[in-house]
């Protein structure tokens, strides 16, 4: 186990006027044993700053860390790591015995050694019984769950996972998300952690990158992250429905911009005055698509509440509490 | 074997498939039986005098020295062959595949010879290799080396072999290349992080995950061998010298096409007729097996 | 194997090159002698060893070659008259045979009906009937039909096609099954839907299809030698291969070369300018 | 106007005279209109055959095919499918006599009646060719041609000593001449009853001493290349047309293509013999081809006559001279032998009479009257198989001939069989 | 448009003894211009019932009848439907018009008629920049529409969707729904949509026919669904998380079983001891993931009120407002 720390790290694809800079100076310290999910729109560059930490891809600038170790052009091999790839990047030939045993062995581990490690994991995972099968017969949990042994065998440093669940239906997702958890909790083991699922980042984070264009907008705990939005960007990607935004509405202040989660609305005669777009029933709430002006914006409100109809004018106003101010320029927290 | 959702249609059917059917059974199909049949039968080259001489000919070709001489000369002509037209195209497969630019003008230029007619390349090769005039002879010669095909057996059986496996490689290549190609990065990625050497990483991973390519390309480079090399062989030695490059298709054809020798050359079209059977339902068998890999 | 580090991809990529460039020479090597021999005159070529620049005939030869053919006018016709022959052969089977197979796929995979299994195995088995078992007979039912020294002769008997018919059909598997039903609720029948969504779904299938099989029908050898007696039906590769070593004459090499170079030349241009449906139906066609 | 009927004809010549015999189907066909002759190359002779014989079975055999001597064996045994050429002019109601042609072919393509089963046409028999610019290097009289073995391989060692080219002498057509003239010329017994011409029933008599010496003979010379083995049929010209072998047995019918293309001079000398052989040097024997008729059920008293008439017209004196002037073939008929000699063309082409002399004018033995056996192309084979394992020194000379003997009379055996 | 109508309808695959059953005897009345979805888990027939409807599958037994006509045995083509399909099925060889044009083209309509009605569609779909593009050029979404679009400019009497939307992405999702609602709110065509989504069934659905195992367990309209389940498995499917099923718990009579959904449990001194066993964020709320007795029941609660800790144990009783009550045995709903 080991912190990783990245200073201003830069990477840049291709040479010359060609060149197209996909990361721009990231600087990031993660504790020993954190765990750290990275999340952001595609082709923000999560994968890449993953791959970097791999040794997959070349750092153009800066420098990454791992423990006191700057890791720059070591190759992967050599840095203590483990990967886990979106598509479990299994070898189809090897059972699963020896998927996991494959870099140990490389490591001229004792067989002995191997095998008790292999099957430890394998206790954890729940995959003892399944040791001698090929890839090709497992399920989609199950080859997920190989993956991770492959990598708690060789008892990395930094575990690294690039959207590992994303091949999962949604019940297998919420369930190995739990899994991962508890893993997290028992190994201690630093992690670095990919997704573009929120539900996934806000679960699993200890603390959250949230990423846009190659650069970190906020590193932070997920409550934070949800609580204190840093810039626009952070409020509009994260939660479902998201933030409302709103530039014009009555006492929001040239050159700002209000936002406030659907969920911190309230009913108000004196509010803003609003017209019904439509209403959706999410089985516990109901989704209310207003429009105020040339401004949507959505309202939750529990479903055992009297909806209004279609069309209807209704008065709202937010919860003062919960209102979040943003520079209209900058993009960045005002209070 | 079929899809789920169909036609409902009595007779379009049968019209579609006519055309093939007709064919087949015209030129394919009857003809066969009319082969094996010869193969019961003992006829003078012009079918002035036929007899029903039962599995004499099998007899006679199966207690023939000359027979088992061909088939081992047969192995070892097709195992070069084979051998030597998959390693050279795994290496440039492997080569090319490694390639950040460039590699479609090689591929271009790889895979020229697949083009060319065998008969043309047996044309080509005696052509370089003709003790008189060939220009790669002539080096030998001058290097020392007593190069006569036309009387050293296993000199003109390594030329057969070479313009044999020289046609092929570009099959090989394109297959190799095609399977590289599917081998999915990340794997190889993991086998870095796992601390797989370059080497390494070829040998635990690429060549293991190409080897449904690789047999794949050995039966086919099998039949290949066995079938169509008759071309190379007319063209550069004739099967000689003292039978040397005789190998079993060749000997079908000189029993049957220059000493007229009907009935024996019929009995061992049907042992090759037996063979090509195996191999192909070998080649099923596996491609049902394959389908697990992915 | 992309290298992962950049410190050993300069040296891998050079080394990948030189094994290339290796390939390429022993590739290229006969055709480049062939080549030159082409632009020789045969008397270079017989005093050992032949000069390995190209010599100033080659106007000459080619010029030959193609208005008076090889051993004159008797012997053999005019190259461009047997590269004609050639081509139209080559074109008459790989046409013919995709239009037979891909109808007979179509039969086999789109319906259902009695006798189905048993005209895929009678068309799957013509896969393991190799020629020198059945050319004399083949031969003979080709005279009775009075196709001998035809062109029809020439190339009906190579249309059937096993390996593109189970091409298709494989192909043809993989159509989605809403494909069909969309089109069925949109009410287009079978004859319909296969002119106006299988056909042109299948052009890629049928341009590589087009490649091997022509490569397959120019190159084709015993089968014209034996079949055609007149030779201004004569094909390119037979009219080279009867040319070399025979009688009393001293083959002519630097005719037979230039002949060679002409009789290579559009198989490998259709192989090379078609290359990418090439590559696809080929390791598409071997599944 | 009728559309001439059409004949086919089908040769295994290529170059200038496979050229010129088409240009004679050209030539009869404008001198009438009643018939159109078409002369097509078919590839070699073997494979030429094995097109006739299919050809024949799916009843469309070609009207005329020329054949090589090594194949008349076979083509006597199809009794029903090949009818004899005398008694096609006999229903044609032309004039042919047997005795017009030239001895040696009368014996070779004859039957016992006299008659001629096949039309004699191309006929040659087996020369020997030597540079006489190697022979002026190593320091040997140009215009003194060795005569004898003994003399040829003394030149072979001269040349090879002084390095005046490479190897010193190779041959083509191994067996036809090593084995089929060797014996014709040493007036040896090639097989029983008389050479295989009395019946089916004849077997080889080759394993004896004459042969195993020439074998022997050919064994120690390649050991240090006086002599190097080039193939089996005519690809070893080659050697000697490029400088690289000094001496060339070989076809008469080759001459055309060794004057084109060597560089050097050259000179034409009979086939050599052994002295010490009791009325050595005897006649050589025949080669090159005849022209055989087939029969087949569909053909017309119509075609058979045009088939007479063409033939009739190619062994003219006319056509004769011409092709033996052009391509070192040997005038078939006698006329067109004396015709050229009274024009004078042996006395102006000095070297031309070299084959006349052996062929036509040696010594006749017992044994020069050529041979017949069934499967001969194939028992060629067999000789030249066992002879290339003597000279790759994987057997004595007298172990190939023993083998020689045993295989070749086994296929005389089955061919036995498979013609009754 | 026009009605549709189930009479006993079954479905049996094969024949004899090796026969399948799995439609067993649906009965069904939808209205002229409703829009009905069908849900329930995978396998269960929805797509069965639906293509008996088109036509693409025969029917084994009942009756299935289109306006006043019965269409059992009619050709696809001939039943005036229209069909959208999961994959879409688009031609992908013919541009957008082509697609959308094919069916009325088969159909031999003057080629003026044709591009009329095409390009009303697009127009309706925003799809008229698009005509020329092929399939393949096109986004997720916008296949969608070019099949929708498909199935409009045929005016049919009935739409049939099976699980159009599975294939795109959760945002893209949420606003073709809103999209297919706003067009049957302008087409008004009956339709019967398949999806095994809740919150595409609660939303879009008049009504919602909810199968299981080839039956209808309850056909009725989604706030009477998510209110009044019809029986255990409804009670069970409908709601994310599901609804609490408690069999042990304490006040819960034998032979019934007790259904309460999350959010509609109480914090209470007095209630039930229940241990906690994890905790998610999910943003606007937490769930609490807790275990009573043997069995596991989840809480739902705002994410501002303070989280217990985890193997904390807490007091909770279910809102009695909200209680359901199901006959263990028959699964059916008893209060
Ligand atoms: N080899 C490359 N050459 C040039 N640009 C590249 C290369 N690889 C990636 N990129 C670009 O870098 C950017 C970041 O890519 P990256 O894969 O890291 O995104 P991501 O955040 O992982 O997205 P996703 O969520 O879709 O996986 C993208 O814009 C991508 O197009
Ligand atoms: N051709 C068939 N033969 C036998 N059984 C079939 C056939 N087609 C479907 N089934 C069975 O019928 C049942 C219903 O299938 P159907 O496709 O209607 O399910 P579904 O509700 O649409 O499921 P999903 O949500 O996965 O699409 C399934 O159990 C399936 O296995
Ligand atoms: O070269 P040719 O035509 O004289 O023939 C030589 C021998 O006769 C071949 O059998
Ligand atoms: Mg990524
Ligand atoms: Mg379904």
């Amino acid at each position: 186990m080991a912190s990783l720390g990245f200073k201003q790290v830069i990477k840049r694809y291709g040479v010359g006027p060609a060149a197209v800079q996909v990361i721009h100076g990231v600087d990031a310290q993660i504790h020993d044993g954190e765990f750290i999910v990275m999340v952001g729109p595609s082709g923000c560059g999560k994968s890449t700053l993953l791959r970097m930490v791999a040794g997959l891809e070349d750092i153009t600038g800066g420098e990454i860390t791992i423990g006191e170790r700057t890791v720059n052009g070591i190759e992967p091999a050599k840095r203590d790591i483990a990967m886990v790839f979106q598509n479990y990047a299994l070898y189809p030939h090897m059972s699963v015995f020896d998927n996991m045993a494959y870099g140990l062995r490389i490591r001229r581990l004792p067989e002995a050694e191997v095998r008790a490690r292999v099957e430890a994991a394998a206790k954890t995972l729940e995959l003892s019984a399944l040791l001698q099968r090929r890839p090709s017969q497992l399920s989609g949990g199950q080859r997920q769950r190989v993956a991770m042994g492959r990598a708690i065998v060789r008892q990395p440093q930094v575990f690294l996972f690039d959207e590992p669940l994303s091949n999962l239906d949604a019940k297998l997702r919420a369930q190995t998300r739990l899994e991962i958890q508890k893993l997290h909790r028992t190994l201690g083991i630093t992690s670095l952690f990919v997704t573009h699922d929120q539900v996934e980042a806000m679960t699993l984070a200890q603390r959250m990158m949230v990423m846009n264009g190659g650069r970190m907008e906020q590193f932070a705990t997920p409550e934070e992250v949800y609580r204190r939005p840093a810039s626009l960007f952070v409020a509009g990607f994260m939660g479902a429905p998201p933030m409302n935004l709103l530039r014009h509405a009555p006492g929001v202040q040239a050159g700002t911009v209000l936002g406030i989660r659907p969920e911190h609305l309230l009913w108000d005669e004196q509010g803003w005055a609003c017209v019904v777009d439509s209403i959706e029933l999410l089985g516990a709430e109901r989704l209310l698509h207003l429009r105020l002006g040339e401004e949507d914006l959505t309202m939750r409100i529990p479903a055992q509440d009297a909806a209004p109809a279609l069309g209807e004018t209704v008065r709202i106003r937010p919860n003062e509490a919960f209102i979040h101010t943003f520079d209209a320029d900058t993009g960045l927290r005002r209070a | 074997m079929q899809r789920k959702v169909i036609f409902p249609n009595r007779w379009l059917p049968y019209m579609l498939l006519a055309p093939q059917l007709a064919v087949t059974l015209v030129f394919f199909i009857w003809p066969s039986a009319q082969a094996v049949m010869m193969a019961f039968q003992q006829q003078d080259p012009f079918g002035l005098a036929v007899q029903w001489v039962g599995l004499e000919n099998f007899h006679a070709v199966l207690t023939d020295p000359a027979y088992y001489d061909s088939v081992v000369r047969t192995l070892v002509f097709s195992t070069a062959v084979t051998v030597l037209a998959l390693a050279p195209a795994l290496a440039l497969a492997v080569a090319a595949d490694a390639l950040i630019r460039g590699r479609g003008a090689y591929t271009t230029g790889l895979m020229v010879p697949y083009a060319i007619a065998p008969a043309i390349a047996g044309v080509l090769w005696l052509f370089m290799f003709n003790p008189a005039i060939g220009v790669v002879s002539y080096g030998l010669r001058s290097a020392g080396v007593a190069w006569n095909p036309t009387l050293d057996g296993t000199d003109a059986m390594i030329l057969v072999i070479l313009a044999s496996a020289w046609k092929q490689i570009a099959y090989n290549f394109l297959f190799f290349l095609a399977g590289l190609q599917s081998i999915p990065k990340s794997l190889l990625e993991a086998a870095a992080i796992d601390g797989a050497s370059p080497w390494h990483r070829f040998r635990t991973i690429i060549f293991p995950l190409l080897s449904p390519t690789t047999f794949f390309l050995l039966v086919v480079g099998l039949v290949y061998a066995f079938f169509d090399t008759f071309g190379v062989i007319h063209a550069v030695t004739a099967g000689g010298p003292a039978k040397a490059t005789e190998i079993l298709v060749y000997k079908v054809y000189y029993d049957g096409i220059v000493a007229l020798d009907l009935g024996s050359s019929a009995a061992q079209s049907v042992l090759l007729m037996l063979l090509v059977i195996g191999l192909t339902l070998v080649q099923f068998r596996f491609v049902e097996r394959r389908v697990h890999y992915s | 194997m992309k290298s992962l580090s950049s410190a050993s991809a300069n040296r891998s990529q050079w080394f990948a090159h030189l094994v290339l460039w290796v390939g390429l020479a022993i590739t290229a090597f006969p055709l480049y002698v062939a080549f030159v021999a082409s632009t020789l005159t045969n008397q270079e070529i017989a005093q050992a060893p032949m000069p390995l620049l190209p010599g100033d005939q080659g106007w000459a030869n080619y010029r030959q070659v193609l208005v008076d053919g090889m051993g004159g006018t008797h012997l053999s016709p005019p190259v461009w008259t047997m590269l004609r022959n050639s081509l139209a052969m080559a074109l008459v089977i790989a046409l013919g045979k995709i239009v037979v197979s891909v109808l007979s796929a179509y039969a086999v995979v789109f319906f259902r009906f009695p006798g189905r299994m048993v005209c895929f195995w009678l068309i799957f088995i013509t896969l393991m009937l190799p020629v020198e078992v059945r050319i004399l007979p083949t031969y003979q039912v080709v005279t009775d039909l009075g196709l001998i020294n035809t062109f029809a002769g020439l190339t009906l008997p190579l249309i059937a096609s096993a390996t593109a018919t189970l091409l298709f059909r494989q192909f043809f598997l993989t159509l989605p099954d809403e494909l069909v039903e969309a089109a069925k609720i949109d009410g287009a029948g079978p004859l319909r839907f296969f002119w106006d969504v299988v056909l042109p779904l299948t052009r890629i299938q049928i341009a590589a299809l087009f490649v091997i099989l022509f490569v397959y029908g120019w190159n084709q050898y015993l089968w014209p030698l034996l079949i055609v007696t007149d030779i201004h039906l004569d094909t390119i590769v037979v009219g080279i291969a009867k040319m070399i070593g025979t009688g009393d004459a001293a083959t002519d090499w630097n005719l037979v070369m230039a002949t060679t170079v002409l009789a290579l030349l559009p198989p490998a241009l259709v192989v090379v300018l078609m290359q990418k449906w090439f590559v696809r139906g080929l390791v598409d066609s071997e599944k | 106007q009728q559309a001439p009927t059409e004949i086919q004809m089908w040769m295994g010549l290529t170059g200038p005279s496979g050229e010129l015999l088409s240009r004679f189907g050209d030539d009869f066909n404008k001198s009438q209109n009643e018939y159109r002759v078409v002369v097509s190359f078919k590839g070699q002779y073997p494979e030429q055959r094995a097109a006739a014989v299919a050809a024949f079975r799916a009843g469309n055999p070609p009207h005329i095919m020329q054949m090589f001597d090594a194949g008349s064996g076979d083509m006597v045994q199809a009794r029903g499918a090949i009818i004899p050429v005398s008694e096609v002019f006999k229903r044609a109601n032309i004039r042919f006599d047997p005795a017009d042609f030239i001895a040696p072919a009368r014996g070779y393509y004859g039957l016992p009646n006299g008659d001629l089963l096949s039309m004699p046409f191309n006929v040659s028999t087996a020369v020997l060719f030597y540079n006489k610019d190697a022979f002026r290097k190593a320091g040997l009289n140009p215009d003194q041609p060795p005569r004898t073995w003994p003399e040829l391989i003394d030149a072979a060692g001269k040349i090879r000593a002084t390095n005046a080219a490479p190897c010193g002498f190779t041959t083509t057509w191994l067996a036809w001449i090593m084995l089929e003239q060797y014996n014709s010329r040493h007036n040896v017994q090639m097989g029983t009853l008389g050479n295989g011409r009395g019946g089916l029933g004849a077997s080889l008599t080759v394993s004896n001493p004459m042969n195993e010496r020439m074998v022997q003979t050919l064994v120690d010379m390649q050991k240090d290349k006086r002599f190097d083995y080039g193939g089996r049929s005519n690809d070893a010209a080659a050697k000697f047309i490029s400088g690289e072998c000094a001496m060339l047995t070989q076809s008469s019918g080759g001459l055309g293509a060794i004057a084109r293309d060597a560089k050097f001079e050259f000179g034409t000398a009979q086939l050599p013999y052994w002295p010490d052989v009791k009325g050595a040097p005897y006649a050589t024997t025949i080669g090159g081809a005849s022209l055989w008729v087939f029969n087949a059920p569909n053909r017309t008293d119509h075609e058979f006559r045009g088939v007479a008439k063409f033939l009739d017209f190619l062994r003219s004196d006319k056509v004769m001279t011409e092709w033996a002037k052009a391509t070192g073939f040997l005038p078939a008929t006698n006329s067109a032998f004396k015709a050229m000699k009274d024009e004078g063309f042996f006395e102006k082409n000095p070297g031309r009479d070299v084959p006349i002399l052996s062929l036509i004018e040696g010594a006749k033995g017992e044994h020069t009257n050529g041979y017949r056996f069934g499967r001969w192309t194939e028992i060629r084979d067999v000789y030249h198989e066992e002879v290339e394992r003597a000279l790759q020194g994987r057997q004595s000379a007298k172990q190939a001939m023993v083998n020689f003997e045993r295989r070749g009379n086994a296929l005389l055996r089955a061919f036995e069989r498979s013609a009754n």
